[in-house]
């Protein structure tokens, strides 16, 4: 019996104690006309070695691509160290925190967390994580609601710049309360939202969301923008790159007092591609707003004999306490990944973060240079990007995906989609991961598919 | 002590920095930092030292008995890690098209399949990322569903979530979120929701209710068939909190008990690590008639290709509710795990976890302790209340807890539900042997003992652990929530 | 500089506290016309990410062929916890437990080792590893030449059935001691020694060695031999798969009294293919000969308040001692081998190991079944055998190898080099880890290339 | 508690057997066992839980400052590990033919290439399983060399192997199991060879010298020339004992010295793993005279093929001594370190060595410690001796080993070499902080004030480990070797 470590006399004398004739006694209170005939779907269980054998060959048949694509989840060198450590049994199969004394290192290693997105972010205080970026933007944006005591509104500006998915999850975890999200178009040269084309007179908002990075790579004014956002008495939600805050300026800096709450994807911080997730989603905000913050936070305290220690701390905003009036519904977050993120800026290093953010922009400058110089596709926007970049293709997208994949090259992200305006764009990006025979690999190819075209 | 008291400026590793990095960057200064944010400067080995350290001040399944009711936490199969983290998987783009990804499409299809097969529902999406997430996906549904009625126009009234008292804080938050009202029904005496109570409160604002069962006062809701009657007449849907679904695996499905829509938390009953506190994973199942509003992606098969199902291709969905397709790694381990156990494992699960469950509280009674609900069948939990003990001897739930610790036991679930004063929600799941089932008597045992003859001691515990009982009122009061340098 | 973690501060402030100018003064005994000029043929160091990528492409150029190879190495399959436990930091990077209290992980895992090796050999008492099979079974020899007060004699017989290389390294090991090592020929049709070809009068002997099953898969007549052996004043070495303990008859009740000295290769516990290495050699005797046995050895003890204990104990045997004295030269062994083999056994357990025994030799019988029919090969030997099968194939051998690699089948080891007499022979095996859809490949893959020929 | 008083019969792990196993055997009843076996039967998790929870009762690298002298303690890069331990290299049968095998030996050949440089060797092998395995390989060859000079006649009187009173217990072991006699050779005061006791030593009886530069006392053979010189002119060969490599990487190399073969310790300097004991791997490299004997297999390449050469291509080689290629995987991390180091990493090696080494001397002296050789460099270790501690307090060189644990260091080497009593040989190695030998040097320091004021206290220690010091002397007596069921 997988699993199940009871002998034929176990199960014998349990029974014999509880006073029970067999195990399906136990089960006599469900009416009988509910019991079920069984499973019927279920293959037949498997031994460890031939579930081994087949997501093996599963694994080997989606195997490794040369990946240009970023879009929200990038590939970087993970130390191996990283997950050697956050699998340990005693990180990997721990709950919760609930008993702070038996989960001290959980939870200083999520103090230290705290620390480390504080300072990236240059906010006060940061969570312990939500979900993913995505859902991180909408518990933003709820938080916002409850934190802008000026704002009566439930407005939120929302540049087109912001990842798609990332609006639409936003919009269908707000829409139930009633959230408005009024989007604002970006200036088709730049690829950014002009602070120029804000209204005079927006009205009453809540928020402004504000991207950096943006989908598109581009650097957005950010400064200009969160001035803007206060002098209209709005919240600035920022919705940043962790990876790019080693290099770009931190939220709490933008404009003259900084963004207020800042949420992002924590992936790019020692989490592997794989399929989407699990990645984490990251908050931090000013100290004031701290009692609107979803999710957990640690704090530091002393115990019985006045020795430092860590707990959960603030529950009471949380759906255990406060049940309907909670902050958020979130319980179980995405705390391995967070160990995961940890342990990797620990090894990495300030300096690290830095090179491992510069080298990604740098890789992807030259590989947009590159490209261009096949004369087959060129730079849509002409504003700096951080790692990213929409590039416009002579042939259509479609097609270069297909070709391109079969020789396992992943060339980008296809956004046409998302923005059909713009025409055949791919959004590339060339993290640290890639060499300069890796580039030119991606332009070769596409100088030989459009010959043949 | 902390990584950052161990760190020193201009200490790198090399080994972990991408070589030749061109460091004059084009990028203008006015988006450029000034500081340098404080990330720890230490060695690999001494972060591998720190948190190598770390961990072993951290409870787990690895390393002890936790019979955190409510929680299950059973063995966390370790091929479920090993064969989930292959390269294969872990370097899989999301957006990678399909041609790409069949491999990774193939696992996620054939675990709907299987969901679909354990819940008795109709479909299965896989994406929501946790249970709380599961039940927002779930309630929203239920939300567009109403707003669908009426040909279209909606049923405006429906304002009203019913919720049992003893329900999980994550259900009526839930429910507010998606701009609901919770309103509370009672538990009686023995642990069933007052069928009584429930009569009076739906009616026309009746949007639904969430319900688990077994409840989370370890007991089976045995009028759910009269529920389900009372809340469908009423207009209103039925939600099933599928936390405790390792308590019936394939003895009775809640498709068959008619509920609508239910999620599970595969970092229970499919045993995905709960990793300190999380990843999880939340799918949802659903009756015929929410089939159309299930979030968004999922996986189909045609003619032996998968394919993912977006938004173009489901108006009606709820729509999206992560940037990609959830906690996909944590789906994978799901889903290896499912095909060990396969269908006989699967059968097994409930049976062993009701055994072991109704043997500790047999024994626990035996013992003198008092249950909470002592004329049921345990299910694969149970409820001991100590109130007692706390009035006559001044040793409380907490107490015993911390107690627990320093013999060597993983506390079970306290002060919830709430419902019960002074409770004990003990589950030990079918992977412990008897073995760690009677150690966990005995140090119940002992306690009491300790209790009796010298209450302080068992107040001040625990003793044996990295720190003594923790200050938590202080941690409140006096914010410390980021380290800053002296 | 790659785990160095000293900053330039650091450096400053320690040669300051040293009283020196500079590290390059640190070295100023050395004399100067002995000093090097440098390395010149070390590669310049690279990043972690660039070594996991050559390493990557290193690996796949190798990849996972169906691997019908054994001859001394064995594909089982290993459970995941086994090695995810093994390389845990606390047993990876821990040194020989000299200081038994600062290790009582790998020392009660030693000693629950030594009790698991000595059961399935069926002996009093096992070390804690050699190096390998091979070098085993040298120490075996030289333990055998020192343990046997009744003989004076330097020979020992060594059936040719016995592993080739294993052979070749004993001879390589024992030869400057001066110990003749005298084969025995085996009988064409069943692949054995017969008991009834061994001499009558064979003189001072010190050991006979004993292979089972043999390097053919042949299981010989241990009872005969060991008793032979005995009636001789010999001492008796079993060498053996441990694998194959679970089904067959274990050394210590061989024959009238059982084998002396038992050793083998360790690899089938738990250790993967790893092309030959790091594997673990065992070793296994009757307590009387304790003092004799090479290697570390574990004992239970108590503490200073009586409490239950693990210590290294008989270091008077060992080099770090004893000195030129010592029962063999070894000190470090294969310590994490057998850190795996313990927890392989653990887990898969008596019943699992003899599952594991059992489903190796029915997968072997049926290839061989499989294999016959094709008409294109038969089996060599008329003997029962383990889970190996020597088969005589109808074209050469090179040309089957060479046809079946490129299809990414390793059809078993060809051992015509080694045993010439018998002509076109491979020796080939299919543990538990071979489908019968494996099987077929095989078979139906040996039909189509011998109709091509 | 051990793993077998956890068992119970009966209890087996199905997803660890293999499935449908047809168990009535057709394999005669008289090669059959009639017993089961005494492997425990215990679930995945007891397994796991038990094997988790004996690591922690470990000090290892990752966990503590290792100081252990002569050993080499360093930081075991995680990407050695995990790299090697790629499906394709697990998966690898020893057998496989060349085609199957370039990408494993491309990085065997590399190796070799670099083991070459780093020694200044003309050839190299890396078949050794371990230093003593090299030793054997070595003396085996200047055995071989001598048996082949006077054109084939052999020089039979050459029985002798002379080693330093410091030399390292391998050494001697070594030389009797390839037959010669050991013959020690004294050290003077300053801890180098006492040349005219050598000159004494040497004659035609010399098949060689063993010696280890840096010497296991830690400091440096300035005369190292001279030595050969005597050696050789006596018709001796002179032979490296590697284990000390990591001092002088990149600053002197053996071939230079006059080393005729040297083996290397890769477990030490090349930071494989010791893994509680092993495995290690001791590749043996040679001078021009020595190639023909080396042992197989060795790797060669031909027009950018890859190929293995075994005894058929080398008949005057001493053979192999394992039965495939050594420890494969040993040497594949070791590879992958010198790969992440390269050329100037190799360099820094050293220097950080003897920088750590140097410090901690200097600040033990300084803190009133008396050292063996107070008026030498340290090179990477060094050694400070406690005699007067145990004279005058009685508390000796074990008692402050003990002690340290309980401050959490590892002990230095206690008790080698046999020639400076009372003895501590301290290696820090390069990859440890400032802050790290400054703790150890303040738990020296207090530990002398416990052992001033309260001698007793350091006798007892440990205290705040898994268990107090151990009955050794009980241990060897009443031999309790296996476990048997009461
Ligand atoms: C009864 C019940 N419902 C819902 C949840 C919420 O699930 P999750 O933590 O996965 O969001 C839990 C989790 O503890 C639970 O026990
Ligand atoms: C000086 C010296 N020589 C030789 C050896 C033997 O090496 P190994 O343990 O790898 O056999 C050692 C190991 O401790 C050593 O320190």
């Amino acid at each position: 019996m997988p699993f199940i470590p009871h002998t034929e006399e176990d199960v014998k004398s349990m029974l014999a104690a509880i006073g029970a004739e067999s195990i399906e006694s136990l089960f006599d209170e469900i009416p009988a006309e509910l019991r079920t005939e069984g499973l019927t779907k279920v293959p037949e269980g498997v031994s460890e070695m031939e579930i081994s054998r087949i997501m093996s060959e599963h694994a080997e048949r989606d195997s490794r691509a040369l990946c240009f694509a970023g879009a929200g989840a990038y590939e970087h060198h993970i130390p191996a160290a990283v997950w050697e450590i956050t699998t340990r049994g005693e990180f990997y199969s721990a709950y919760t925190p609930y008993q702070a004394e038996a989960s001290q290192g959980t939870l200083q290693l999520l103090y230290e967390y705290q620390t480390m997105m504080a300072s990236l972010t240059g906010m006060d205080i940061s969570n312990a994580s939500l979900y993913d970026g995505a859902s991180a933007l909408a518990e933003a944006v709820l938080m916002a609601i409850r934190a802008n005591r000026k704002s009566k509104s439930k407005r939120i500006l929302m540049p087109r710049t912001v990842h798609p998915q990332y609006r639409k999850v936003a919009h269908n975890i707000c829409k139930g309360q009633g959230i408005i999200f009024e989007e604002l178009d970006f200036d088709m040269e730049g690829g950014h939202i002009r602070a120029d084309s804000l209204p005079k007179d927006p009205g009453d908002i809540a928020a402004l969301v504000i991207p950096q990075p943006n989908y598109f790579g581009v650097l957005e004014d950010i400064d200009a923008l969160t001035d803007w956002a206060h002098e209209h008495k709005a919240l600035v939600i920022a919705i940043v790159n962790p990876t790019s805050l080693a290099l770009l300026k931190a939220p709490g800096s933008w404009g003259e007092i900084g963004a207020d709450i800042t949420c992002g994807e924590g992936q790019p911080l020692g989490a592997p591609l794989s399929s989407g997730g699990p990645y984490f989603g990251f908050m931090a905000c000013r100290e004031k707003y701290v009692r609107q913050m979803p999710g957990r936070i640690i704090g530091r305290t002393v115990d019985l004999d006045g020795k430092e220690g860590f707990t959960l701390t603030l529950q009471a905003r949380e759906q255990h306490i406060r049940r309907s009036k909670a902050t958020s519904n979130i319980c179980t977050n995405q705390g391995l990944l967070v160990t995961a993120a940890t342990i990797y800026m620990a090894i990495v290093g300030p300096d690290g973060l830095t090179k491992v953010a510069q080298a990604s922009h740098n890789n992807t400058e030259s590989l947009v240079k590159k490209l261009e110089s096949t004369g087959k596709t060129r730079r849509l926007f002409n504003r700096p990007v951080f790692h990213e970049s929409v590039m416009l293709f002579d042939l259509p997208t479609d097609e270069l995906m297909m070709e391109m994949t079969a020789r396992k090259i992943l060339p980008g992200v296809d956004i046409s989609d998302d923005y059909p305006e713009l025409g055949n764009v791919m959004l590339i990006c060339a993290t640290e991961t890639k060499t300069d025979a890796d580039l030119q690999t991606y332009a070769d190819l596409v100088t030989k598919l459009s010959k043949k075209s | 002590m902390l990584i950052f008291e161990q760190s020193k400026s201009g200490r790198v590793n090399t080994a972990q920095q991408p070589a030749n990095v061109n460091s004059e960057t084009d990028i203008p200064s006015e988006f450029l930092r000034a500081d340098k944010p404080v990330l720890p400067e230490v060695s690999e080995m001494q972060a591998v030292r720190h948190y190598t350290k770390l961990s072993t001040k951290n409870f787990s399944i690895d390393t002890h008995f936790y019979p955190l009711g409510s929680c299950t936490m059973k063995y966390n199969p370790r091929a479920c890690n090993t064969l989930a983290m292959l390269p294969g998987f872990l370097n899989r783009h999301p957006d990678s098209p399909a041609n790409m990804s069949q491999g990774f499409l193939a696992c996620m299809y054939d675990l709907q399949e299987i969901l679909k097969d354990v819940t008795g529902m109709k479909e299965v999406s896989l994406s929501p990322m946790a249970g709380a997430q599961g039940e927002f996906a779930g309630i929203a549904m239920i939300r567009a569903y109403h707003d669908a009625s009426n040909g279209g126009k909606g049923d405006p009234e429906r304002t009203e979530i019913l919720v049992p008292d003893a329900a999980h804080g994550t259900n009526p938050a839930t429910a507010t979120m998606c701009n609901f009202k919770v309103r509370e029904i009672p538990t009686n005496s023995d642990g069933d929701v007052d069928i009584e109570a429930l009569k009076e409160a739906v009616g026309p604002h009746t949007a639904g209710i969430m319900l688990t069962n077994p409840s989370t006062l370890g007991v089976f809701e045995r009028r759910i068939k009269e529920i389900a009657d009372i809340v469908h007449k009423a207009g209103g849907l039925l939600y099933y909190d599928g936390a405790n679904l390792n308590a019936i695996l394939g003895k009775v499905k809640p498709g068959d008990m008619g509920f609508d829509v239910i999620h599970m938390n595969l970092h229970k009953t499919f045993s995905t690590p709960h990793g300190g506190g999380g990843p999880g994973a939340g799918p949802v199942g659903v009756s015929e008639r929410l089939i159309p509003y299930l979030p968004v992606p999922m996986v189909t098969k045609v003619d032996d290709e998968y394919h993912v199902v977006t938004e173009k291709n489901n108006a009606q969905s709820i729509g999206r509710l992560s940037a990609f397709m959830g906690n996909s790694g944590v789906l994978l381990r799901a889903y290896i795990y499912a095909r060990l156990l396969g269908c006989d494992g699967m059968h097994r699960v409930a049976e062993y976890a009701t055994l072991n469950a109704n043997y500790m509280m047999k024994q626990l009674e035996k013992a003198g302790f008092e249950l909470a609900f002592p004329n049921r069948k345990a299910t694969h939990e149970f409820i001991v209340t100590l109130k007692k003990q706390a009035k006559d001897l001044n040793v409380n739930a907490m107490d015993f807890a911390k107690r627990l610790l320093d013999y060597g036991f993983h506390a079970p679930t306290t002060y919830f539900p709430l419902l019960v004063p002074e409770c004990f929600l003990i589950e030990p799941t079918e992977t412990e042997a008897q073995d760690a089932l009677d150690g966990f008597i005995e140090a119940m045992i002992a306690i009491q003992k300790e209790a009796e003859t010298d209450a302080e001691k068992v107040k001040g515990a625990p003793y044996t652990l990295p720190v003594r009982r923790l200050d938590d009122v202080k941690a409140a009061k006096e914010l410390d929530l980021t380290w800053t340098a002296e």
